[in-house]
Parts: structure tokens; C-alpha cells; sequence
């Protein structure tokens, strides 16, 4: 038990998804301007991210087999985006405003880079079907965390003196940089 | 390679299975956006944007034909709402197309022949008059889209800026406040 | 001893009271003109009932009441109006109000004026006699009493009458109590019947001793029962009617409810004390005590009769010459008087005459540093330091998240700011900005629900002309059937080409003529307006020609109104 | 016009930074009593850097320098880095820690005021990470009877970095008691055996206990003062205790007394001076027990389990990440709206 609850402190704290190890950065970027669509695309994403990371191992492990291994990115795509897919009718039905407020965002879930490297990255690891399934949920998991606090102190820059030229994304990224600086503070936590 | 083929087909036909099912559970119709871009316009009806009333204008944005920043009445404050609405950045008047203080249109009554064309044009109906009668503005209700002021035959209605009176004087942004200027 | 309790926050300002609160109160001398407003009070403006150059008596109304709320105000002496036109006000913004000037004649003569027996008359008659003698809340919020004093759908327990003064330099309470303490707690009682209220509470701060003793003598002497004077601390703050409602009651009353839901009605004790004059005297609100402190020689408390020009009473008192600036109320939540020449209101409770020493300009605000000082003292547990992030950054939507509407602009927050930073304006431009936006939004309703009536009425119009039309055309048909049928009308889609091209034509030719009668008629027009003489004025009655001067007079002025901004848009009847 | 209040309590900012800056004296006191005064060499240079990058971002902001120069916070972050870094540093650290500081994380976001995080600690991030090695060279306290450096010897070494004697560096300096108590945890050792080693005194380190308790009495001042409120250091110190005395008795031999993880490396400081820097932390008491509370459990775990030997900077600038969302979800209840009923 101790270990599956390691996984999930390592994926989101030592190495985050977005902070450590920089994948997911456009909708990090992108939909951090308001509290609510932080959350509304971190929620969006982590039930993507689990429902994917699921699908793909069985994918893997049953479908594809050792000799189809060269179909992994291709299947884990198609998977991905039926995911996305459904999810985005979803969310137009239960809450047209998120729908709104997400926009161009909600189908760039499928390119998010975390979206399909996390699956690859079970893989990898020869994760079995639990620990893919808290692999995925813990690193988006801690994606939503760092946008939801990243989308708080964007909100809060809002009203920041900030000098001119550095308004808006310029001191996003800065910031982005720090918190990824201050995420380094985990390093060595977990084995 | 045969296998491959397969796999790939099975995957794409349960994908497209569970979508096909999910697009009629999930119908949904007509799109609200309008509405609540309508409900943000100032309703001056003054087609200043170029599109005949608000309503029109609201659905050229909907649809995207349209910027946002092409109504003067809603000012800054109209153009943030809309963005914060379309999720999109704000974006300032182009110059020259600030909007003016509020003022209300006034006939002199000397020079006003009761031709009614300029009550058809009204788009509240805020000119009481009838033919050959007098005819004269409800100050309270004219929005200040100046459209009575071109069908006028003798040009007798001016736009008369609403005086600053104790009712409508608002505090200002407080000017002393953040330390800008040369230490005093 | 009755359980007090406590509300958060609050700070301790120098009180500043005892220069003013030695001698006791001194009628103010008659002043050389008084400049009465007519918008004293909340509510609608009072609407003028006097001519200028009419002799006016003290105690004659000079302005009626208008719509339900709003109050009377009245000549103070009297003497004749030499002016109703748009003069200086007590108002932060500095801008001109309508008010009655009058010129006393010295005689100070009575208007005939009658008393009655609050126990015998019905309470509408009551409240409407509070009305007509123009009693509103002395307090400072100056809301019509005859207002306030009636509560049908609840039952109220608590009559509060609130002496804390709690604002530094004010004393003009302090001295009402001392010196007038029974006819405090006789009106105490006309309101208390009023209300029907069981109990009645009096609250003043302990540092007001004397106060207490004379109120807790009154209280003894006249036998009042269920009435009580209780000591509650200094604690600035502590005079708002819903902190003080909080002390004496533990009721939190929320921003936005009235506190006669709970049960509870607060009065100041000046406006206790103006209700006993006038019902029991028929005596309407001419006067009020006022403080005159600060820069000043002699720091007292005037008997002062409304509309006397500050300059005139500050001079009595004596007040220095490097006095730069007046201010209304107290160093809180004062009022920055634009001039020395208004009139004491009603709502004047004090005077302060501000050196550059006692009171130096404001400094510079340094950034907010979030030490949160301010939440710790706000009596309204809000947070002053993100509304002000907010309101900073012209986030509306945000400042309302944090409750701005229920901010009470006591001025706690901007007091303790280390960094100087003017919050309460903040506030109040947030405040203003977004009652704006309110009244907009409003109008915008109106606006787009007069467009689409007027779409509807356009389409009706069509629709009725169209059905008229078939009307007609019908009953032409059916009354000459034998004569040829005329040409069918271009309706008819199936007719011969060579028949509608004909109808073209002749259409286009009616619809040319009609387009050049219509430019004659502009170029008629336009001729008239240049010869524009006025016709058949030869053998005209003196009567007439002094008709027509009138209406020419009323005319140029009714033009000049409106051809510069600053023209008031209620014309006074000349 | 002037609005109302016309009125305000004669305090200002540079005063209450200055009270910060006073109750950090006791603290550098006993500092140079135990460890002689190398840190003052690095307090100067910090603030000569923390002044000079300040004034130059003001101009280049066009914000008048008088006010903002005579605010003294500046010098309280140049300070707060000088006294968290070795005081045997050369001196380009603190430079480059204290330029960072003072131009990323406080100019770029708009001056005092407007930054996210804590600038000295982001700066101390930025020099643990870029230059580890130097982090290490603690002086030894003189109580252990090393190799004491005169003043001089000492700032020939923080300029021009040559030792007197051709002495070498490690027999100077030494690793913290922090730094040492985890490389011997690691090499198996059991607590107690750890604690008899010479390095450790009676709470925590030798002589760093004592500056600690310097910063302590520094703290009193300060809440004596008003300056800050008692909640931060309370629940930090208290969340602290808590922790490191639930594994202290879960397994005495490798988790060490709360007291020692009070009294050594920059609790103490941290507590009072670094957690309580008002711009980054919550504003309501609710918020403040959270934001002290996580930044206590942070601390603990990287100190026990983290690759970096003292937590503090760390948990204070990754709660200084969590602070508007804390802000966002404490705000108490206001007047009437309390729902008791009342």
C-alpha cells in the first residue's frame, strides 16, 4: 500500500508533471487567467488523463502484445482523442459556461503533451494496470494543483504594478519559472 | 502487418460506437451565447458598429464576424465584459472611436415643422409629436444614438451633453495614491 | 448589570472632546443671511413653496415634502426670501444645490403653531405631523424620522437610543444630555409608543460621565419604566447604529437588512429630543446643536439655527486665521467643506477648523504591504486590503465578491494604514462606479424594451395598412361588379408582363413627383426659418403685448437653459 | 478633494521595517560572538547590493527613489539572505543572490508590495541550487576550538579567497549540525550516538542554538511590538513540535528531538522574520494557521527526507505559491452574515 501512495507523492509533488518534469505547458498557460477555468480544464484533464492511462496499459498489455509494440503512439492517440472527444460533449451539456469559458482549449486537450506522455511513460516504467491508473491520477492531480495555485496568483498580478512590458505572459512565464524553481525544493524527497 | 490493420480498425470502430451514442445522449441546441452578448450591449439601438441595432451586432460577434471594441456607448467597461465573456483579450477603441459623454438629442422649437420623420427613425420611440403638431424629446428616454438627427429636413435637433449636477457626480480614482511623481 | 458584548475590530483615536466640553451650550447670534438647503435630508429634494421678496415667518415652510420619502425644511426665522437659485452645499463634490436664501428682519416672529398630546392622537397623525415639522435622524445618516419610527410587519423589543458619540471632537451630544436630558427621554417616549417597543436601551460611551449621570437623574426623576442607561466602552466605532445595536443587544444586523427585522429601531438622542418639540409644541426643526472645535479660541457647543453660514458661526468661536480648511463632522468621517459659505444642515452635528498642524494634508500612499492591520480593525469583519486590490485595480466584480456594499466608510481601515493609503475613497469611487453601472444596466433594460415594442408597433402598422388595403380593395370589388375590372393591382403575381411593366413606370413617376414635393416643402421650411417674421402683430391690446413679451422672455430663457451645460433641469415657476 | 479620514496613526512602513530590521540585532549579536564577524562583512555587502539593485530598478521603473529607498526593505531582504548563507562566502554570492532577489522577485512584479514570493528566499533558492558546493562552508563556531580567523584573514578571504597560511578550506569550515546529523543518519548511526559528537550542544548546533535563540528573543520584540502577529510563529513552531515529536517517538534512534529541529538551522529565523513577511503571507487568521502550519510539514519533510539539509527557504516559497488560493478560500464569515441566527 505504502508504495502505491508513494507514486502518487512522487507524481505530484517531487516530479510534477508540469513543474519538474515540463510537460502540459500550453493549457498551463493558457487557461490560467480565471480561477474557475483552471479548475474546470484541471477536472477536464485529470478524468482524460486516468480514463486514457487506463485504456492504453489494457491496450498494451492485451491488444498490442510485444510484436504490434511499434502501435503504442499511434493507438494511445486514437484512445486519447475518442477520450476527449466524449468529454467535450459532456461538458457542453452539464455546463455550457465552462464550455464557454474553456473555448479552443477543451479539444486542445488531446495535444497536451502530458495527456500522451504519461500513458508512454507507464510504459515505460512496466507499470501494471493499478499503478498506470495512480500514475495517471496522481500526475494530473498535480497538474490541476499547480494551475489552480498558478491561476490564484495570476489573478492576484492582475492588479500588480507590474512594469509594462512585462504585463501579462512575460511575467506568467516568469513566475511559472519560480514556482518550478521552489518545485525543486522536493528533489531527493522520494526515492 | 495484417493484425496491425485489425487492431487499429477495432480500436477506431469502439471509439466510434461510444461517440456515435454519446452525440445523441448529449444533443444540445441553439446557442445561448447570443443572448447573453446582447444582454451586455447598451441597447442604444445607434448602429454606430455599423450593424442595424444591438441585436444584430450581438450576432455578428457570436458568429465572430464582428470585433469587439466597435461600440462606443458600452465604452471600456463594455469591451471587458465581452472579452471575459469570449474568454478573449481586451482590446482597446480604435482612435477616434472612443466613446463621447452621454448627451441627449433637443428640438428647437422654432424651427420644427412636425414632418414626423425623425419619429419613425427614433429607435425607442422617445419624440412625442404627430403631423404639423410640435413635435418634442422625453429626455429621460432617448439613449443619445443621434439617428434623428440625420432624416431632420431642417436640422432642428441638437445633441445637448448631460450637465454634471450633486445627483450624477461620481468620487474620482483616487490621484495622490501610489507614489508616482518626484517625490514632492 | 446588563451583559454587553463585543464587535470585531475598531480602533482609539485622541478623542479630543474635553476643549469643547466645558462650557456649556450658547445660542449662536443672528447670523446676516441664511442659506437653507432644500436637499437635507435622504430621500427626494424638499420642492420650494416660496417666492423671492415674500415675507417668510420662523417656523413657515419654505419647502413641502415630495413622494414618500422626504422631509419638510422650514424658514429658521423670520424675514424675507431674497433668493431660491443654485447655491454652495455641504457636499463633497462642491457643486451647487437649490436652496432658499432669507434675509432675517431681527424680529424672530413666530408662525402660529400648536402642540399636541402624543398619548391622545392616532400615529399617523403623529408621523405625519414628524413629517411636516421636517424631523430627520440627527445622527449624521439624517433619514426622515416619520420613516423609521413605523415598523407593521415586525415586532420591534428594542428601542436604541444611541448618545455614544464615538466620533473624536464631537460633544454637541454629550451636552444635549446634560443639560436636556428629560425632554430626551420624553420623546424617547413618544417613540417608543410609536414603535410599541417594550423596552428602550441608552447608550453612551463611559467617557462621557457627566452625560450618564444626568441621563441615569432624568431616567429616576420622571419614573420612566423598562429604561435603562448603560455605560458602553470607547471604542471608535461604537456609535454606528448597527455596532452599537451589537454592544447592547449582541444583534449583528447584515449590511442591506433593516434592523427592525430584528427587532431593534435605533435613534440618535437629538432626534429623540426634536420629536418631543414637535409634537408636544408643534415646533419644526429650525434649530440644532452644533460643535465648533479645533483651530479655534474658544472650543463650545452653539445652539445654532439652520442655514447660518459657517464663516458667521466659526467667527464666534473665535477661529484662528491659519485655519486652511473646514471641516463637517468629525475627523472620521467628515465632510471637506468646499467653502465657507454654506449653510449648517441638519446633518451638522460639528465644525472643525483644520490648521496645517492638527490636521497636515495627506502624505503620499506608499504600495499596500498586506499587513492586514486594517482587517484586524474593521467593524464590519471585511477585508479592506483585497477590496482595495480590487477596487485598485477597477475589478468591480471582485470588490462586490468581498462585500463592498457592506463597508460603513468609518474610516478604521484608513486610519491604522501604515502606508497611508486613502481606502475609503477607494471605496466610494468603487461604490459610485458601480451604482453607475447599475443605473445603465437599468436603462439599457428600458431601453431595449421600448426598441422591441417599437419593432412590434412597426409591425403591426404594417399589417393593419396591409389588412386595410384588402379592406378596400374587397369593397371596391364588391360594389361596382358590372363596371370592367380595373386593372388588377400589381398583387396579383400571374398578370400579363406587359401590365406590370406599366405599373412600374407609373409608380416610379408617382414616387419622383412625390420626392420633389417633398424637397419643396424643406426649402419652404427653410425660407421660413430665415424670414420668420411674427404676423398680424399691428393693432394689438397692451394685455397681448405684454402676453407675448412674457412668452418671449420664457422662450430666449428656455433656449439659453439649454444651449450651455450647468442649467438645473427644474425651472423654479418665476 | 480630500476624502475622510483626515486622521491616521503616526506609523509608517520604513518603521515597521526597521523594528524588523532591529530585532534581527540580538541574533547578528550573538552570531559574531560565536562565530566571530564574518557575517557582518556579508550583512555590509548585502546591503550595499540590496540598496543599489533597488535604486537602479527604480530608476529604470521612473518611481522616485526617497520614499521607496527610506522603506527599508530592501535591506531586510539583503539581511534575511546574508544570515541564511555561509558567512565564509565569497563575496560574489551574496551579490548574485541578493541582485536576484531584489530585481526577479520583487521589482519584475511590480515593487514592495505586489511580489508572490519572498525575494531573499528566492534567492536563496537560486544560489543552493546553482552553487551547492559553496552553500556548505559553515564557519565552526569558536566555542569548538578550531582554527579561529581574524577579522582581516576573513576578509582577505571573502575578496580575493586566499587563506592564511595556505591553509585549506575544510579545516575552517564545517557542515551544519542539520547537514551533519543527516550524512550520519544515513551512514547508519543512531541518534544518540550522533549527538555526543563535539558539533552538537546542549538544543541544537553549538553556538547556532544560541543564535537561534537570539532570533527568538528578536521575535518577542516583534510581537511585542505589534509589528506581527502571533499566529505564524505559534503554529510554525507548534506544527514543528508536533511533527518531529510524533516520529521522535515513533523511532527515537533515527528521528531526533523537536527541540533540536527548533534551535537549529533557520526555524527560528524563519518563524519569526520569514514566514511573518506580511507581502507573502495570508491575510486572515484562518488563512495564517494553514499557510504556517503547511510550511512547518514542508520544512520537516525536506529537513527528514529531502535531498536539501534545511527546508526552510523551500517552505516558504513553495506556501508562498499556495497563499492567494489560502486567501481565496478563508475569508471569515462578515458583520450579520454569520448565520447564528443572532
Amino acid at each position: 500500500m505504502t508504495e502505491y501512495l508513494l507514486i502518487l507523492v512522487s507524481t505530484v509533488f517531487v516530479n510534477n508533471i508540469v513543474m519538474v518534469k515540463i510537460l502540459g505547458l500550453c493549457p498551463f498557460m493558457g487557461v490560467s487567467k480565471k480561477l474557475e477555468a483552471a479548475v474546470g480544464m484541471g477536472l477536464a484533464t485529470t478524468f482524460v488523463l486516468t480514463l486514457g492511462s487506463g485504456a492504453s496499459y489494457l491496450i498494451q498489455h492485451y491488444v498490442l502484445g510485444p510484436e504490434l509494440a511499434y502501435l503504442t503512439t499511434l493507438s494511445f492517440i486514437v484512445i486519447i482523442a475518442g477520450i476527449v472527444q466524449f468529454t467535450e460533449m459532456a461538458i457542453k451539456k452539464t455546463s455550457p459556461d465552462l464550455y464557454q469559458i474553456l473555448g479552443i482549449y477543451l479539444p486542445l486537450i488531446t495535444t497536451n503533451c502530458a495527456v500522451l506522455g504519461i500513458p508512454l511513460l507507464n510504459v515505460q516504467a512496466k507499470h501494471d494496470f493499478i499503478e498506470s491508473l495512480l500514475f495517471g491520477f496522481g500526475g494530473a492531480l498535480g497538474f490541476t494543483l499547480v494551475m489552480v495555485l498558478f491561476a490564484g496568483i495570476r489573478e492576484r498580478l492582475e492588479g500588480a504594478d507590474v512594469p509594462g512590458i512585462f504585463k501579462g505572459s512575460a511575467i506568467a512565464m516568469v513566475t511559472a519559472g519560480l514556482m518550478s524553481l521552489s518545485f525543486m525544493g522536493f528533489s531527493g524527497l522520494v526515492k | 502487418m495484417i493484425s496491425a490493420l485489425l487492431v487499429m480498425i477495432g480500436i477506431s470502430l469502439l471509439l466510434g460506437a461510444v461517440l456515435g451514442y454519446s452525440a445523441i445522449k448529449f444533443k444540445v441546441e441553439g446557442n445561448p451565447l447570443v443572448e447573453k452578448i446582447d444582454a451586455v450591449l447598451p441597447q442604444t439601438q445607434c448602429g454606430q458598429c455599423g450593424y442595424p441595432g444591438c441585436m444584430p451586432y450581438a450576432e455578428a460577434i457570436a458568429k465572430g464576424e464582428a470585433d469587439i471594441n466597435l461600440c462606443p456607448p458600452g465604452g471600456e467597461e463594455g469591451i471587458r465584459k465581452l472579452a471575459e465573456l469570449l474568454g478573449v483579450d481586451f482590446k482597446p477603441f480604435g482612435e477616434g472611436a472612443g466613446p463621447r459623454a452621454k448627451a441627449v438629442a433637443f428640438i428647437d422649437e422654432n424651427t420644427c415643422i412636425g414632418c414626423t420623420l425623425c419619429l419613425q427613425a427614433c429607435p425607442v420611440d422617445a419624440i412625442v409629436g404627430a403631423a404639423k403638431q410640435m413635435h418634442t424629446i422625453i429626455a429621460s428616454e432617448c439613449t443619445g444614438c443621434e439617428l434623428c438627427l440625420a432624416p431632420c429636413p431642417v436640422d432642428c435637433i441638437s445633441m445637448q451633453t448631460i450637465p454634471q449636477h450633486i445627483g450624477n457626480w461620481k468620487w474620482q480614482y483616487p490621484t495622490h495614491s501610489i507614489v508616482q511623481v518626484a517625490a514632492r | 448589570m446588563r451583559k454587553l458584548f463585543k464587535f470585531h475590530g475598531g480602533v482609539h483615536p485622541p478623542t479630543h472632546k474635553t476643549e469643547s466640553s466645558r462650557t456649556p451650550i450658547v445660542q449662536a447670534a443672528m447670523p446676516s443671511k441664511l442659506v437653507i438647503p432644500l436637499h437635507q435630508h435622504v430621500g427626494n429634494r424638499a420642492v420650494p413653496t416660496v417666492q423671492v421678496g415674500e415675507r417668510v415667518l420662523k417656523g413657515q415652510i419654505i419647502g413641502r415634502p415630495e413622494g414618500r420619502l422626504s422631509s419638510a425644511v422650514h424658514a429658521s426665522t423670520s424675514g424675507t426670501v431674497s433668493a431660491v437659485d443654485m447655491q454652495v452645499v455641504a457636499h463633497f463634490s462642491g457643486l451647487p444645490d437649490l436652496c432658499v436664501t432669507i434675509i432675517p428682519d431681527g424680529k424672530d416672529e413666530w408662525i402660529a403653531h400648536s402642540g399636541m398630546d402624543y398619548k391622545q392622537t392616532p400615529h399617523s397623525e403623529l408621523r405625519q405631523r414628524l413629517r411636516e415639522a421636517g424631523i430627520v435622524g440627527l445622527g449624521g445618516a439624517v433619514f426622515p424620522s416619520d420613516m423609521k419610527s413605523y415598523s407593521h410587519k415586525h415586532k420591534i423589543k428594542t428601542l436604541v437610543l444611541n448618545g455614544a458619540e464615538c466620533e473624536p471632537y464631537i460633544t454637541c451630544d454629550d451636552l444635549l444630555m446634560r443639560e436636556r436630558a428629560n425632554e430626551i427621554l420624553r420623546g424617547a417616549e413618544v417613540l417608543r409608543e410609536l414603535l410599541y417597543a417594550e423596552e428602550v436601551l441608552i447608550g453612551i460611551e463611559d467617557n462621557k460621565p457627566e452625560a450618564i449621570a444626568a441621563m441615569r437623574q432624568a431616567v429616576a426623576d420622571d419614573g420612566h419604566a423598562r429604561m435603562e442607561v448603560i455605560a458602553v466602552p470607547t471604542l471608535y466605532p461604537g456609535g454606528g447604529a448597527k455596532q452599537l445595536i451589537r454592544v447592547l443587544t449582541g444583534i449583528e444586523v447584515a449590511a442591506g437588512v433593516r434592523s427592525t427585522e430584528k427587532g431593534v429601531q435605533c435613534f440618535n438622542v437629538a432626534t429623540a429630543y426634536c420629536a418631543w418639540r414637535a409634537i408636544t409644541f408643534g415646533e419644526p426643526l429650525l434649530s440644532r446643536i452644533v460643535t465648533v472645535t479645533g483651530n479655534v479660541e474658544r472650543a463650545q457647543n452653539f445652539e445654532v439655527l439652520l442655514g447660518t453660514p459657517v464663516d458667521e458661526l466659526v467667527a464666534q468661536a473665535g477661529s484662528k486665521a491659519d485655519t486652511y480648511k473646514h471641516i463637517m463632522g468629525g475627523p472620521m468621517m467628515g465632510v471637506d467643506l468646499p467653502s465657507g459659505a454654506v449653510g449648517v444642515t441638519k446633518a451638522t452635528n460639528c465644525i472643525i477648523e483644520a490648521s496645517q498642524a492638527m490636521f497636515p494634508p495627506p502624505q503620499a500612499a506608499m504600495p499596500c504591504i498586506r499587513c492586514a492591520r486594517c482587517a484586524a480593525v474593521c467593524p464590519a469583519e471585511l477585508q479592506p486590503q483585497d477590496m482595495y486590490w480590487f477596487a485598485k485595480g477597477k475589478d468591480f466584480g471582485k470588490t462586490q465578491e468581498f462585500h463592498l456594499f457592506d463597508c460603513i466608510e468609518c474610516g478604521a481601515c484608513a486610519y491604522v494604514c501604515p502606508s497611508h493609503i486613502p481606502l475609503v475613497q477607494y471605496y466610494r469611487f468603487a461604490k459610485s462606479e458601480i451604482w453607475q453601472r447599475e443605473q445603465e444596466q437599468q436603462a439599457a433594460e428600458v431601453a431595449r424594451e421600448r426598441h422591441e415594442f417599437h419593432m412590434l408597433r412597426i409591425e403591426r402598422e404594417k399589417q393593419e395598412k396591409a389588412e386595410r388595403l384588402a379592406q378596400k380593395e374587397k369593397a371596391a370589388l364588391a360594389a361596382k361588379p358590372a363596371a370592367p375590372t380595373p386593372l388588377p393591382v400589381a398583387a396579383d403575381p400571374n398578370a400579363d408582363p406587359e401590365n406590370t411593366l406599366q405599373m412600374r413606370i407609373d409608380s416610379a413617376v408617382a414616387h419622383s413627383n412625390m420626392q420633389m414635393r417633398i424637397d419643396a416643402a424643406a426649402a419652404r421650411a427653410k425660407e421660413q426659418v430665415a424670414t420668420e417674421q411674427p404676423k398680424n402683430t399691428d393693432a394689438l391690446t397692451p394685455q397681448q403685448q405684454a402676453e407675448i413679451a412674457e412668452i418671449e422672455a420664457r422662450r430666449a430663457k428656455f433656449h439659453e437653459i439649454a444651449s450651455h451645460p450647468g442649467a438645473d433641469d427644474e425651472s423654479p415657476k418665476q | 478633494m480630500w476624502s475622510s479620514p483626515f486622521i491616521t496613526t503616526p506609523t509608517s512602513v520604513s518603521q515597521i521595517m526597521l523594528r524588523v530590521l532591529l530585532a534581527l540585532i540580538p541574533g547578528i549579536a550573538l552570531y559574531v560572538w560565536y562565530f566571530g564577524p564574518a557575517i557582518l562583512v556579508s550583512l555590509t555587502l548585502a546591503s550595499i547590493t540590496a540598496l543599489a539593485t533597488e535604486a537602479i530598478m527604480l530608476k529604470l521603473r521612473n518611481r522616485p527613489l526617497k520614499p521607496f529607498l527610506s522603506d527599508n526593505s530592501a535591506l531586510i531582504t539583503g539581511w534575511l539572505l546574508a544570515l541564511s548563507i555561509p558567512a565564509l562566502a565569497p563575496w560574489w554570492l551574496i551579490v548574485v543572490g541578493t541582485a536576484f532577489g531584489i530585481v526577479i522577485a520583487k521589482h519584475l512584479y511590480g515593487g514592495l508590495g505586489n511580489n508572490v514570493f519572498n525575494p531573499a528566499m528566492i534567492g536563496y533558492a537560486v544560489l543552493i541550487i546553482s552553487f551547492p558546493a559553496h552553500m556548505t562552508h559553515w564557519i565552526s563556531p569558536n566555542t569548538l576550538g578550531g582554527i579561529g580567523l581574524s577579522f582581516v584573514e576573513q576578509l582577505n578571504y571573502t575578496f580575493n579567497g586566499v587563506l592564511p597560511g595556505g591553509l585549506k578550506l575544510d579545516a575552517v569550515t564545517m557542515a551544519t549540525p542539520l547537514d551533519t546529523l543527516k550524512t550520519q543518519l544515513h551512514l547508519g548511526l543512531s541518534v544518540d550516538v550522533i549527538r555526543d559528537m563535539p558539533i552538537f550542544g546542549y538544543l541544537g548546533g553549538k553556538g547556532g542554538e544560541m543564535v537561534a535563540i537570539g532570533f527568538a528573543v528578536g521575535g518577542a520584540y516583534l510581537l511585542l511590538t505589534r509589528v506581527i502577529s502571533w499566529v505564524i510563529p505559534a503554529t510554525y513552531l507548534g506544527t514543528l513540535f508536533a511533527i518531529a515529536a510524533i516520529f521522535h517517538l515513533a523511532d527515537p534512534a533515527h528521528y531526533v528531538a523537536p527541540l533540536f529541529h527548533w534551535f537549529s538551522g533557520a526555524a527560528m529565523l524563519g518563524a519569526f522574520f520569514i514566514y511573518t513577511d506580511p507581502i507573502g503571507s495570508p491575510t486572515t487568521h484562518r488563512g495564517q494557521v494553514i499557510y504556517a502550519a503547511g510550511a512547518a510539514l514542508l520544512t520537516y519533510l525536506i529537513r527528514t527526507f529531502g535531498g536539501f539539509p534545511d527546508g526552510v527557504a523551500f517552505a516558504a516559497v513553495l506556501m508562498n505559491i499556495c497563499v492567494p488560493l489560502i486567501d481565496a478560500y478563508s475569508q471569515p464569515k462578515v458583520f450579520g452574515k454569520k448565520g447564528d441566527g443572532k
